[in-house]
């Protein structure tokens, strides 16, 4: 999207078009995040400290990995509600796997056989969406009532405890997160603006009768879109599990609205057809900084979760009137 | 052949029903005893009012994620009045102006701002499950026992719950299909930007359907207290997934224009219901409920969806 | 003569600083009935908008029945007696016809506020009869025919006390027959003294029902007169601003021994008696004609693979296809132009680049990671916006939604043209389109069935086959019952093929 | 221009934000004398167990003139790590945690190793582990089984055979699985006296307690034996019970033999009237003393064992004049 200066605009005072400007461009939430960050900073020790930064970065990193997912399945015009349990099961399939009170296989396999899994499931929805043609939203609420009932039952609610070291190191190395969530964002991002599968993503979720009458495989193309949300999960799922050193069957039970609202916010429409990878951490980086802001300042629980909400809102009404700027200047 | 089979599948939902209660009630010799069904209808009603609200907002293609935490809000305003020795009436009325205030803050969002639903409704769930902590200093309140006999009373000897939910049924079916107001929430589901040019207004219909949902919440609430007798800091919490997952389980479309109270909604939330209480009464193993009731809702959407299918390789 | 119903009066809109309107002023008699001729982009909906209350003006003023007129929305026009039927029609699907006639209006049962169900049913029953649609009033909308809901619309428009209706394209989706219907329908509705604003691109028709013509062009009044005073020729080059000699490239005299590129063999639908043969030869344009119903869309929705066939076999190039669906055709070269552009043919919030190129962009990444090439995808884009005559004031970023229909069919068009195809069958290629971008099309089809391919034209528009077609093909309920060459071109007999009023041959 | 008010609007909302939380004393008071600040993060506070323990941490703290930071961490895991990370970043001078659960606390108490910040858990244990922590616990399951066992004693005494339900809490939470095991383990070998007929899986909601108790009781309306894995769960099931009419007091005929666990106020006053049996109470008072002197210890360096036990016991009617005073509920409900 390119900010197209409005003629009305252009004979308006610096401030209001400078400002006009600032609503309409794609990093309205960063630059809110940035906002935040300085009005905040005065108030809360330790905010900007490396320390801060890098605690805000191990929590974020997961969720923006999930959302990741979220995302291309948003952009066809889907939901995908299961990704929490998705989250939790292949955590404790995969500490059963490796954990040496299970079956202690090599780590690897452990961590293939999880992102196997998370992808295995992913393709389980994308199958029912797309073949029986059912509504995305019931068909992940379903399988996440499932799912994540499935965890709990098969550890019957224990945790499975002693991981190898050597998948604890991904947990410990922040490193290695930061490298695997930036190269999947990128790749990701990439994919969406220079491939075909990209473009045919975003078809999809414009118009899926245009996008199949123009050839588009547009079940395919759908269904991809929720192995790769499981895929994503799954992978948020190792590092969750490896920084928690712990396969637990309730791991990310309370980030789906999280996840969601972060998406959204960042400004993916829940109705298809406009989506990036970029609003998206925007969105997750909003979120995660305005809830480790609200902590720092010692806030009491009910004053975080009002003045969450509240920001929310704020940050949607001015996407809304960016929106509403962007069509007049259309 | 086809006929048959599209007759079939038009039953299909009710037919669902009917087997569930079949199986139970071979499980069970009290299952169908019409204490227990009435039971059912008692224990349906909390969540089944709040559904009857969603179905409104679902069939403007809208959402209200804020349900559950107005249904907190409300117990807690209510609490504390009735704690601090104030009649029930009082309390009823405070539920239903905490109701309205939260979906009108809704409403004034969504349709006059054009801020989309999900966020708007996000953020109150938010501020409100916020401002319900703040009010009962996260704990628990046990409640005077007017609001227990409340929820116990009977009127012909059927509870007042039922019949709370009973009337919200019936006058939802009313407004849906013989009020002007009703026929346009069809029209502005289908097309918000079509309705306005063709002289609906819009914006007030929006506005509306929230206030309903608000109002419906504000009543459940009230239902739930009946029972509970008291308010946790977890009142509400999810409602709003059991509510949506109630209403689409009765047919009514997430894309809006499409879907009935009666018989779906009321269905919906009843046969969720019906699967709790039999896997209780036949002492089914704690860990299988959520299974068992995802899969119930998975077949009954996917016979749903056979009965709507339309020749058409793609439709929203 | 006695004050005019409707008065423009120097009407100006402007969008962000560019005029689209400027200084427009005519008058409409009481009982009179208005053609409003002029290109897509002339002007007409801005005008027609502000008329039903949808925009404003930026200048000027309107004054209806002698008293000023400045209504702020829809319910407003409505309320002061003017019914506006838009070309997209307005009706809900999801309704009845009865619910949707009285959608803002419904009459109550007294002081309860519950709608009147039997008198709404009473009512709507009296409108379906005026109009001549004998349907019962609790049918649902999405049940209906596109001239079904015509019908409905103008039931509508009579349920509250109209003195001015205003048509827009009326005709586009409506069969030979409907259209006729329709043209009565109109004719009772002026004896009543009702007064008429009727928007046309098919010119004859507006000869056939105005008594005054306005004529429109860039936003200005550029003829205002009596019907009379105008010719078909004279009306086209007010409207182009150039003289346009002729409304049909010409068709070169077809060269007979051709081989064939696609054959159907006894194709059946589903649920459908008759079966359907024919033969497309290489550099052949072949018309399907046809009432609507007949079965024409319906076939092509089949060779597409859009629909489920019963029976039959599709060849191309001699070669039995056995999977039909639209990605194996694609990839075999054959295109569908469906007759929906808006809600089939484009992503309406995607880019002009992005449509144009959706169809084929596998071409533009033949590497393993299947990239995609900017520069190649830059070029073809260029090249197709050359070759389909889309005007070079829109960039390639710009949002589809925001074109006229006609630049949007060229889109359309252009996607298809990009796949270079052995095959391209175009449903209603020039619904709603204006008289300039007709022409661009037609001469694209010609050029494209000079370079070898096959093309198949479905169209309600007999002129257009008889212009454009080398042989030309009647259905009637789900058959083809008459095969005419070029040399046997007579609208007469397509005609009785395809009511079955007379055994063709 | 609308825009721009949205604008405003936004900013100004963000500055109240600000101004309404003042800085608090977060430690650095300007005149060297520096003020210990304890950090104390808890996984929830939607139980009237945990804010009775948070408060009682509160009045210690304040005994002791030391300030104190607050985090909750709403059930998720990743967040408290973050949280007690946050802590650390802004030099908390002790830690208080109520992990989420056993295992998930280890990377924060290596953390608060590393950054040499003492830490305790509160309430629950740490998984065995290098890293050094001391924990303040109850024995859930032991507690219960104690409990329940009082329970069956007075079972046996009536003598006919019991039916019973156990309303189980939600199944992903350790301590409602302690619980149910410590009811498990008690009920075994006492087949002949209970039997159990009903499991009801709750959530921790109140409303699936309510409707499952009540199906339990129309299943089997002879139920005279009910145990709930959280006292906060008894309006629920005598909302259920007084639905049949079997709400009785203790010795009335008909009476349901109740337990439970927590030791809330809800529970007390049902002690005090005469309708509860007996419920496990764990010592709050005792475990936010504890947790805030194993701080201190730990700051003067002294070494602690890794877990200290509280004890916690069972009140029942038997002994609820001696008992109540360490029953945090009775406080609260005397306070009003």
């Amino acid at each position: 999207m390119t900010i197209r200066k409005p003629v009305a605009a252009q004979r308006a005072r610096p401030f209001t078009q400078w400002l006009v400007g600032l609503i309409s461009s794609e990093y309205l939430v960063f630059g809110l995040t940035l906002l935040l960050v300085a009005l905040l900073a005065p108030f809360t020790p330790g905010l900007v400290s490396i320390a801060n930064l890098l605690n805000i970065a191990g929590y974020l990193l997961p969720l923006f990995i999930v959302a990741i997912g979220v995302t291309l399945v948003m952009i066809t015009g889907g939901i995908d509600l299961s990704v929490t349990s998705v989250i939790a099961l292949t955590s404790v399939v995969g500490a059963k796997l490796i954990s040496a009170d299970g079956s202690a296989t090599p780590t690897v396999v452990g961590l293939v056989a999880m992102l196997a899994l998370g992808a295995g499931l992913g393709a389980v929805n994308g199958g029912i969406i797309t073949c029986l043609r059912l509504p995305a939203f019931i068909v992940t609420l379903a399988s996440m009532m499932f799912l994540s009932g499935f965890a709990v039952w098969i550890t019957q609610s224990k945790n499975i405890y002693n991981l190898p070291a050597s998948f604890l190191a991904l947990g410990k190395q922040l490193s290695i997160a930061l490298g695997l969530t930036i190269t999947l964002a990128l790749c990701v991002q990439v994919v969406l603006q220079r491939t075909v599968y990209g473009r045919w993503l975003y078809a999809v979720g414009q118009n899926p009768t245009a996008a199949y009458i123009s050839g588009v495989p547009v079940r395919a193309v759908t269904f991809a879109a929720y192995v790769v949300s499981g895929f994503c999960a799954a992978l948020a799922s190792v590092m969750l599990s490896a920084r928690l050193e712990t396969g637990s069957p309730v791991l990310g039970r309370e980030i789906l609205l999280d996840i969601i609202g972060a998406t959204v916010v960042g400004g993916t429409s829940l109705f298809g057809g406009k989506g990036k990878i970029a609003w998206t951490f925007f969105g997750v980086l909003f979120l995660t900084v305005l809830d480790n802001a609200l902590n720092l300042l010692n806030l009491s629980q009910f004053a975080i979760t009002i003045a969450k909400g509240t920001v929310i809102l704020l940050a949607a009404v001015l996407d809304a009137t960016r929106h509403r700027l962007g069509r007049q200047n259309a | 052949m086809k006929r048959l089979y599209q007759r079939l599948l038009e039953f299909a939902p009710l037919f669902m029903f009917m087997v569930v209660l079949a199986f139970f009630g071979a499980q069970s010799s009290r299952f169908l005893e019409p204490r227990n069904l009435v039971n059912i209808l008692v224990q349906a009603s909390s969540t089944g009012i709040v559904a009857v609200g969603m179905t409104f907002v679902l069939l403007t293609a809208g959402v209200d994620l804020s349900v559950g935490a107005i249904m907190f809000v409300a117990a807690a305003v209510a609490g504390k009045m009735a704690l601090a020795g104030l009649s029930l009436p009082f309390s009823l009325l405070a539920m239903l102006v905490v109701g309205w205030l939260v979906s009108a803050f809704n409403a004034l969002f969504i349709a006059r701002l054009r801020v989309p639903a999900f966020i708007v409704t996000l953020a109150t769930l938010f501020i409100g499950r916020g401002l319900g902590l703040w009010i009962t200093e996260t704990r628990a309140m046990n409640l005077p026992d007017s609001f227990l006999q409340f929820g116990s009373a009977r009127f012909l000897s059927v509870p007042v719950p039922a019949w709370l939910f009973g009337m919200a049924v019936v006058l939802a079916h009313l407004v849906l299909t013989h009020t002007s107001f009703g026929r346009q929430i069809f029209a502005v589901g289908h097309d918000a930007e079509m309705a306005r040019k063709a002289g609906i207004r819009t914006e007030m219909v929006m506005a509306k359907v929230y206030l309903i949902s608000g109002t419906c919440a504000a009543v459940a609430a009230l239902v739930t207290l009946g029972q509970l007798g008291a308010v946790s800091p977890k009142f509400g919490e999810q409602k709003e997934f059991a509510a949506i997952a109630a209403a689409v389980l009765g047919g009514t479309s997430l894309f809006g224009g499409r879907g009935n109270v009666l018989p779906g909604t009321l269905l919906g939330a009843v046969l969720i219901q019906t699967i709790e209480n039999g896997l209780v009464m036949t002492n089914a193993n704690p860990y299988l409920y959520p299974m068992i009731t995802s899969v119930v809702i998975f077949v009954a959407v996917f016979f749903e969806s056979l009965r709507n299918r339309v020749s058409r390789p793609f439709s929203a | 003569m006695s004050t005019p119903l409707l008065e423009f009066d120097a009407v100006e809109k402007s969008f962000f600083g560019v005029k689209v309107l400027k200084g427009v002023s005519f008058n409409i008699p009481e009982g009179g009935m208005v053609g409003l001729v002029g290109e897509n982009g002339a002007g007409k909906s801005t005008l027609m908008n502000i008329l039903g209350g949808n925009l404003q003006p930026s200048a000027g003023s309107l004054r209806f029945g002698g008293e000023s007129y400045a209504p702020q929305n829809s319910g407003d026009a409505a309320r002061q007696g003017i019914a506006f039927i838009h070309q997209e029609l307005n009706l809900f699907p999801n309704l009845s016809i009865a619910e949707n006639i009285f959608l803002t209006c419904f009459p109550r049962m007294g002081a309860i506020p519950l709608i009147d169900r039997t008198e709404v049913s009473r009512r709507a029953a009296k409108l379906l009869r005026d109009v001549g649609l004998g349907l019962s009033p609790e049918r649902l909308v999405e049940t209906l025919s596109t001239g079904q809901r015509q019908l409905v619309e103008i039931a509508k428009a009579l349920s509250i006390e109209t003195r001015l209706i205003i048509f827009d394209e009326p005709t586009t989706s409506l069969s030979e027959r409907e259209t006729l219907q329709l043209f009565a329908l109109i004719a009772r509705l002026r004896s009543r003294g009702l007064a008429m604003i009727y928007i046309s691109h098919t010119l004859a028709d507006v000869f056939r029902l105005c008594d005054d013509l306005v004529a429109l062009r860039d936003g200005e009044v550029v003829g205002c007169g009596p019907a009379k005073s105008f010719t078909s020729a004279s009306l086209v080059a007010l409207m182009v601003g150039r003289t346009m000699t002729q409304l049909f490239p010409d068709r070169r005299s077809s060269t007979p021994p051709r081989e064939a590129v696609f054959e159907v063999h006894k194709v059946r639908r589903i649920d459908v008696p008759n079966y359907v043969s024919f033969c497309l030869h290489q550099g052949e344009v072949l018309g399907l004609s046809g009432l609507m119903g007949a079965g024409r869309s319906e076939l092509a929705r089949v060779l597409f693979g859009l629909d489920p066939r019963e029976s039959g076999t599709i060849l191309l190039d001699g070669e039995v296809i056995d999977s039909l669906s639209p990605r194996d055709l694609i990839g075999r070269g054959v295109a569908f132009l469906t007759e929906n552009r808006r809600s089939e043919g484009l992503c309406l919030d995607a880019s002009i680049a992005e449509n144009l190129t959706l169809a084929t962009l596998a071409e533009h990444a033949q590497n393993p990671l299947r990239w995609l090439s900017a520069k190649s995808l830059q070029t073809a884009v260029s090249n197709i916006r050359q070759a389909v005559g889309l005007d070079s004031k829109t960039g390639d970023g710009q949002c589809v939604r925001s074109l006229s229909g006609g630049n949007q069919q060229k889109i359309v068009l252009g996607k298809w043209l990009l796949l270079k195809p052995r095959v391209l069958i175009l449903d209603e290629p020039t619904r709603g389109i204006d008289v300039g971008a007709k022409y661009e099309i037609y001469r694209l089809i010609q050029e494209l069935a000079d370079s070898g391919a096959g093309v198949l034209v479905i169209s309600s528009e007999m002129e257009e086959l008889m212009g454009i077609c080398d042989r030309i093909l009647v259905m009637r309920s789900a058959a083809i019952v008459d095969e005419l060459g070029r040399a046997e071109f007579d609208r007469e007999r397509i005609l009785h093929g395809a009511f079955g009023t007379e055994i063709a041959r | 221009m609308k825009t721009i008010r949205h604008a405003i609007l936004a900013s100004f909302s963000i500055l109240c934000l600000v101004g309404c939380s003042k800085p608090d004393s977060t430690g650095n008071a300007p005149n060297g004398a520096r003020k210990i600040t304890v950090g104390v993060a808890f996984e929830t506070l939607q139980t009237e167990y945990w804010v009775a323990g948070f408060e009682a941490i509160k009045t210690e703290l304040s005994k002791l003139d030391i300030a104190m930071v607050e985090a909750v961490a709403d059930s998720d895991a990743s967040r408290q790590l973050q949280q007690v990370k946050g802590f650390i970043t802004r030099g908390v001078d002790g830690i208080i945690l109520v992990p989420k659960d056993a295992k998930t606390c280890i990377p924060m108490i290596r953390a608060a190793n590393e950054a040499q910040i003492p830490i305790v858990l509160f309430n629950r244990p740490a998984d065995k582990t290098d890293a050094i922590s001391t924990a303040i616990v109850a024995d859930n399951a032991k507690l219960t089984q104690e409990t329940v066992a009082y329970m069956v004693d007075q079972a046996r005494k009536i003598g006919s055979k019991h039916k019973a339900v156990v309303v189980l809490g939600d199944l992903g939470d350790i301590n409602a699985i302690g619980r149910r095991d410590g009811f498990e383990a008690a009920i075994k070998g006492n087949e002949n006296i209970i039997e159990v007929v009903s499991r009801v899986p709750s959530e921790w909601n109140q409303e699936k307690a309510q409707a499952g108790v009540a199906n339990a009781l129309q299943a089997n309306p002879d139920i005279d034996f009910i145990f709930t894995s959280s006292d906060f769960l008894f309006p629920s099931i005598t909302s259920a019970l007084k639905a049949v009419g079997r709400y009785k007091k203790i010795g009335e005929k008909g009476h349901v033999i109740l337990g439970g666990f927590d030791g809330d106020a809800t529970a007390y006053q049902m002690l005090v009237d005469g309708y509860l049996d007996a419920t496990g109470v764990q010592d709050v008072y005792f475990e936010a003393k504890s947790a805030v002197q194993a701080l201190i210890d730990m700051r003067e360096g002294k070494k602690l064992p890794q877990l200290i036990i509280d004890p916690g016991f069972v009140i029942h009617q038997g002994n609820l004049k001696e008992s109540s005073p360490r029953m945090w509920g009775a406080n609260i409900k005397k306070k009003g």
